[in-house]
């Protein structure tokens, strides 16, 4: 004997405060309660892949940029290393070091806007947002006095970085760095400790760890679901093998877990950065490459642990100068279809939370 | 700045470190203004030394010019009117109309400047600047939303109910407005001291529900008709423990009266909120549930339901919710300060400072409250809401209630000196609350500690074989 | 009962409420009624104001504008596929001529029943100074028997209403 | 003021009696169960206005043997009426639940 009730259909977005972009959430719900959530996804499709399979190699960087757009230099390094491998480019060891210092500094920039806007989707009026935009803010500073832009970089190239830093960015990025242990800690004492905060996620959007491997999940939820998986340790790729590192994993895999790996993977972003700046030699930024690369044929698919997880770019070369076929293995549209089975079921802020726990980018879903 | 300082990173990190601060400003006066000001600062203290004088001597007790009670002015003018023969009921009428006047410009007043004020101090708290171009430190703001509200085209959504639709703006500012009736503002001034204070508040308070669900119900809209009745369902739940909480005064004071209980706080030199922490907590608490503020504004959560029940409202009628939404808040303020902060007394300072000042300032602290905890805190869900009502409030208010009860026939009948009944109350309360609070969250199994567990770093690769190692290892 | 602002408060008052119980029963909409029956509730509170009964007009308020409305609201908006028109019986008449001879009968008594001195002037000066405090008294003391007897109903209303309402459901799963 | 105008216990009683009749035309008439109570709380209500009609006008108000005896009254009428609504409503949900319906032209099992 249940209540009798008309079919309650709700359509989250495409305008909604809580999808974080165009996309769009149909709910079937039941009061409160969601019985069925059916994703659609495509009100940002600009067709990235075909587009590219007519531009040459370098002329396909800044497209990646607007695929994952807050998380632009991740996206650079994977494109670049992919292509490096095909075509056998060798890259100076100031350029790998730079690399690293510009991911993850994204890492930071990006996982301070993920966490933000977890916590504003719980319902805090966008203080902690707008704490953590404060170091954000900086970082994009950062960017901007090396490559001239802050949100679409654009700043990696093939065998090498596009411009070496100028003199001031290593003063302004060591007062960043000293400043930013604090920082992090007084954004935590924000938000970790609130037991409104705690009553929120703990246990609300679970995935065990093997649903998260059989969902191919990637990234900080993946590793919040338990599973220690990070290519940086995995599968070293620029100079990370030479740096002292920890993975954080979570206990449960429920929201709060992925929440605590994020601010976690910040402290050690922090690190990696310090040893990075420790360690960079002198040298040449850049090898040169022509202008129209031409890699053998062949294919590549080259892989880096962005902020969202695995970004993959299987690339098809057939000798000409344009790719053959270009694919962007996306983490956002992995991972986001896996709020299927932690909403259904759950009541609507809930699911609204375990979305934002996913950190989606529409960008880099519909690409 | 020096040379080497890195650049502002921001033009908003300009701005900061460009904007002087107030002192600043004015050692830049030139000598003139500051001549000016200083006649006036003069000026100011002079009066106020003369005002001193004669509160000192007495001078002032009770005529009509004493402005530290407007209520004197009124009991003369009705006193006047009777020598001169006319009808009783035109004093009642001209100082209904002008009490009426009065509590309409001073909240309307009140809402123009918390608007501004909320906004202001959310920008402090998220470390960003505020309202600052319109006018003098952006204050007239308020004032220019307000306009570009009423230019804005106002949309009946299809499928709507016409008339009900138009209704709820105009059916929730009216409980708003009625509940500053009963609201003491100094000894003798008050719009309609009721003998039933007490219980018209919480009947006036549950009027704005049938409002609220009226809007969400004729716009149409699944996030309106959720919000209201996430509204509605909070409303009712917490009106129980708001009820219980203001029952436990009334033992206290022996009185429903709302200048009573003032009196009595005043008499006794003691706030309810020493006498009644737990009622102090759950009065608050429950409020913000009632009025919809953070962290109890499910019924209008940002993130989940848009706007919830007023999604549908454009133009100046969504700005009559977002106003009364606020007048409510100062609203609950004034509740807040007569029940349990003393009201217009401050220890013997109210012989001083006009009661309705000292009444707006514990009004304003209690707001800036409301706005801290808007600025701080996440939001509850509605089910832990409804348990939080229902499990842990209500049953804990009866119980605080039966002790005030014991605790109220103490200080009436034992003959005891004050200090001892009410400083024992005072005691056994706050004990109870501690005691209270902990034993039931251990019997219900609430145990935030435990839950807050920070990640396990590790060094190792792997797949789901290594998650259970490193999980078997914690 | 001889000032002009009583007379006049009881006049708007009665219209407000008989125009609100004649708009529950003519209303199209259940919600609409609704609303109507809240108006007539509001207005009866005002004629107990001008009865000098202040704790009861409140009363009337939380009890009646408050809670039940309240109640109403929930009861329709948990039939979600119950019809919603306020539509009438086929005793529609009858109902009329019940209401209607009711209505004239009770009238016709309290106008032709000489009530002496109930109608007198006497009554200017009992105001009674709260009436609070006498029902309280009236309660706890004279009428402590039907004050417990009370409780007690409303404690098993409660009860019954929860019993009845409660899904099969969740009472085995507790 | 105006002698015709003036307010007496005949005038409450009147109002009480037509409020009574649209209740009972309400309860009566109407097919939606929530409909039927409303008509109920309106006979209930007039009731009520009746009871503290005669207790003011009584002149054994202040100071007689049953000082606001009516008012007890509708205190104790005001509970009932709670109680009532509380089960009435409960019962209409449950029937709905049943049936699907609250109207009772057709929660006729019982009809033969």
């Amino acid at each position: 004997m249940t209540t009798v009730n008309e079919p309650y259909v709700l359509n989250i977005g495409p305008q909604h405060p809580s999808t974080h972009g165009v996309f769009r959430l149909r709910v079937v719900m039941d009061g409160e309660v969601i019985r069925d959530l059916d994703m659609i996804v495509g009100y940002l499709h600009r067709s990235m892949e075909k587009l590219a399979e007519e531009r040459t190699y370098t002329q396909n960087i800044p497209f990646t940029d607007r695929a994952d757009y807050l998380a632009a230099m991740s996206n650079n390094l994977g494109v670049c290393l992919a292509v490096e491998r095909l075509a056998g480019v060798e890259v100076p060891e100031r350029a790998s070091y730079l690399r690293v210092i510009f991911a993850e500094l994204q890492r930071i920039a990006s996982h301070a806007m993920a966490n933000g806007t977890l916590v504003s989707d719980a319902g805090a009026w966008q203080t902690p947002l707008l704490y953590m935009f404060r170091e954000r803010e900086k970082i994009l500073d950062l960017f901007e006095m090396t490559c001239g832009a802050r949100l679409t970089t654009n700043y990696m190239r093939i065998g090498g970085v596009a411009f070496d830093p100028p003199p001031e960015f290593w003063s302004a990025l060591q007062e960043l760095l000293d400043e930013m242990p604090t920082r992090i800690d007084e954004y935590a004492s924000l938000v970790v400790d609130s037991e409104i905060f705690l009553a929120r996620t703990r246990n609300v959007g679970v995935i065990s760890a093997a649903d998260a491997i059989n969902g191919s999940l990637v990234g900080p939820a993946l590793r919040g679901s338990g599973v220690p998986w990070d290519l940086r340790k995995a599968e070293p790729y620029c100079v990370y093998d030479r740096m002292n590192f920890e993975v954080p994993v979570g206990r449960h895999g429920d929201v709060y877990d992925r929440f605590m790996v994020r601010l976690e993977e910040t402290r050690q972003s922090v690190e990696i950065i310090k040893q990075a700046v420790a360690q960079i030699p002198d040298g040449p930024h850049k090898t040169d490459i022509p202008l129209a690369l031409r890699p053998p044929p062949g294919e590549v698919y080259g892989r880096v642990e962005g902020p969202r997880g695995e970004l993959g770019f299987y690339v098809v070369s057939d000798g000409t100068p344009a790719p053959y076929r270009f694919h962007i293995r996306a983490p956002s549209l992995i991972n986001l279809s896996l709020l299927r089975e932690m909403a259904v079921g759950v009541s609507l802020p809930d699911a609204v939370v375990a979305l934002g726990s996913l950190d989606i980018v529409v960008g880099d879903i519909d690409r | 700045m020096s040379a080497e300082a890195p650049r502002p990173a921001t033009p908003m990190a300009r701005q900061i470190l460009e904007h002087r601060s107030l002192l600043s400003r004015a050692r830049a006066l030139p000598g003139e203004a500051r001549f000016v000001l200083a006649v006036l600062t003069l000026g100011a203290l002079v009066t106020g030394a003369g005002i001193g004088f004669l509160v000192v001597t007495g001078q002032l007790d009770g005529r009509w010019y004493d402005i530290r009670d407007l209520g004197n002015a009124t009991a003369h003018f009705r006193d006047w009117t009777q020598r001169q023969g006319i009808d009783s009921s035109v004093p009642y009428l001209v100082t209904g109309l002008l009490g009426g006047i009065g509590i309409l410009s001073l909240v309307g007043g009140w809402l123009v400047i918390g608007v501004w004020a909320e906004r202001r101090l959310i920008a402090k708290f998220q470390i960003r600047q505020g309202p600052n171009r319109v006018g003098p430190f952006g204050l007239l703001q308020p004032l220019a939303d307000a306009v570009k509200l009423l230019q804005k085209e106002v949309l009946i959504p299809i499928g709507a109910d016409k008339l009900l639709f138009f209704l709820p703006p105009i059916l929730i500012f009216i409980p708003a407005m009625l509940g500053w009736g009963p609201v003491p503002w100094a000894p003798k001034m008050s719009y309609a001291d009721l003998n039933v204070g007490v219980v018209y508040t919480i009947a006036i308070s549950s009027l704005g529900v049938l409002a609220v669900f009226l809007a969400g119900w004729s716009s149409n809209n699944h996030y309106a008709l959720l919000g209201a009745m996430r509204t509605v369902a909070m409303m009712v739940s917490y009106e129980i423990p708001i009820s219980i909480s203001l029952l436990a005064v009334v033992l206290f004071t022996g009185s429903l009266q709302l200048s009573d209980i003032v009196a009595w706080q005043a008499q006794h030199y003691i706030w309810m909120i020493v006498l009644l922490p737990f009622g102090a907590f759950t009065f608050l608490f429950a409020s913000t549930a009632e009025i919809n503020r953070t962290p109890n504004d499910i019924g209008e959560a940002e993130s989940e339901i848009v706007a919830g029940f007023h999604t549908e409202y454009s133009g100046m009628k969504a700005g009559l919710f977002l106003a009364v939404e606020l007048g409510n808040a100062l609203l609950v303020g004034a509740m807040m300060s007569t029940f349990f902060l003393g009201g217009y007394s401050l220890f013997g300072l109210e012989e001083w400072v006009p009661g309705y000042l000292i009444m707006g300032a514990k009004t304003f602290l209690v707001y800036f409250g409301f706005v801290w905890l808007r600025a701080t805190l996440p939001r509850f869900r509605l089910d832990q809401l409804m348990a939080f009502a229902w499990k842990f409030l209500i049953p804990l208010s009866i119980i605080q209630l039966l002790f005030v009860a014991v605790e109220s026939m103490l200080i009436v009948q034992s003959g005891l000196p004050g200090i001892v009944t009410i400083g024992g109350s005072v005691i056994i309360n706050a004990g109870l609350t501690v005691i209270g609070v902990r034993a039931w969250a251990n019997a219900i199994g609430y145990s935030p500690k435990e839950m807050a567990s920070p990640p396990i770093m590790t060094n190792g690769v792997g797949g789901l074989r290594a998650a259970e190692q490193i999980r078997a290892a914690s | 009962m001889e000032s002009p602002g009583i007379i006049l408060a009881f006049w708007v008052l009665s219209a407000i409420t008989v125009a609100g119980c004649a708009m529950v029963l003519v209303a199209k909409n259940l919600v609409h009624a609704l609303v109507f029956l809240v108006l007539a509730f509001l207005g009866m509170a005002g004629l107990f104001l001008t009865l000098s009964a202040d704790f009861i007009a409140v009363a009337q308020v939380l009890i009646y504008a408050g809670s039940i409305a309240v109640l109403m609201v929930f009861a329709i908006m948990l039939t979600p596929l119950a019809a919603r028109d306020n539509a009438n019986s086929l005793y529609l008449l009858p109902a009329l001529a019940s209401g209607l001879g009711i209505a004239a009968i009770v009238s016709f008594v309290a106008l032709v029943t000489p009530w002496g001195e109930l109608q007198g002037d006497a009554l200017a000066q009992n105001d009674p100074p709260t009436t609070v405090a006498i029902i309280g008294d009236l309660l706890l003391g004279r009428y402590v028997l039907a004050f417990e007897v009370a409780s007690i109903l409303l404690f098993f209303a409660l009860l019954g209403a929860i019993v009845l309402v409660q899904e099969r459901g969740s009472r085995e799963s507790q | 003021m105006i002698e015709g105008l003036s307010v007496t216990l005949t005038h409450y009683l009147i109002v009480g009696a037509v409020i009574f009749g649209f209740g009972t035309v309400i309860a009566l008439s109407k097919r939606n169960a929530v409909a039927v109570l409303m008509g109920v709380e309106l006979m209930l209500n007039a009731v009520n206005l009746t009871l503290v009609a005669f207790s003011r006008f009584s002149s054994a108000f202040p100071q007689g043997e049953e000082p606001l005896a009516g008012h007890v009254f509708v205190v104790f009428v005001l509970t009932v009426a709670a109680a009532e609504a509380a089960v009435a409503l409960a019962m209409a949900v449950l029937v709905y639940r049943q049936r699907e319906t609250v109207d009772l032209d057709r929660i006729n099992l019982l009809h033969g």
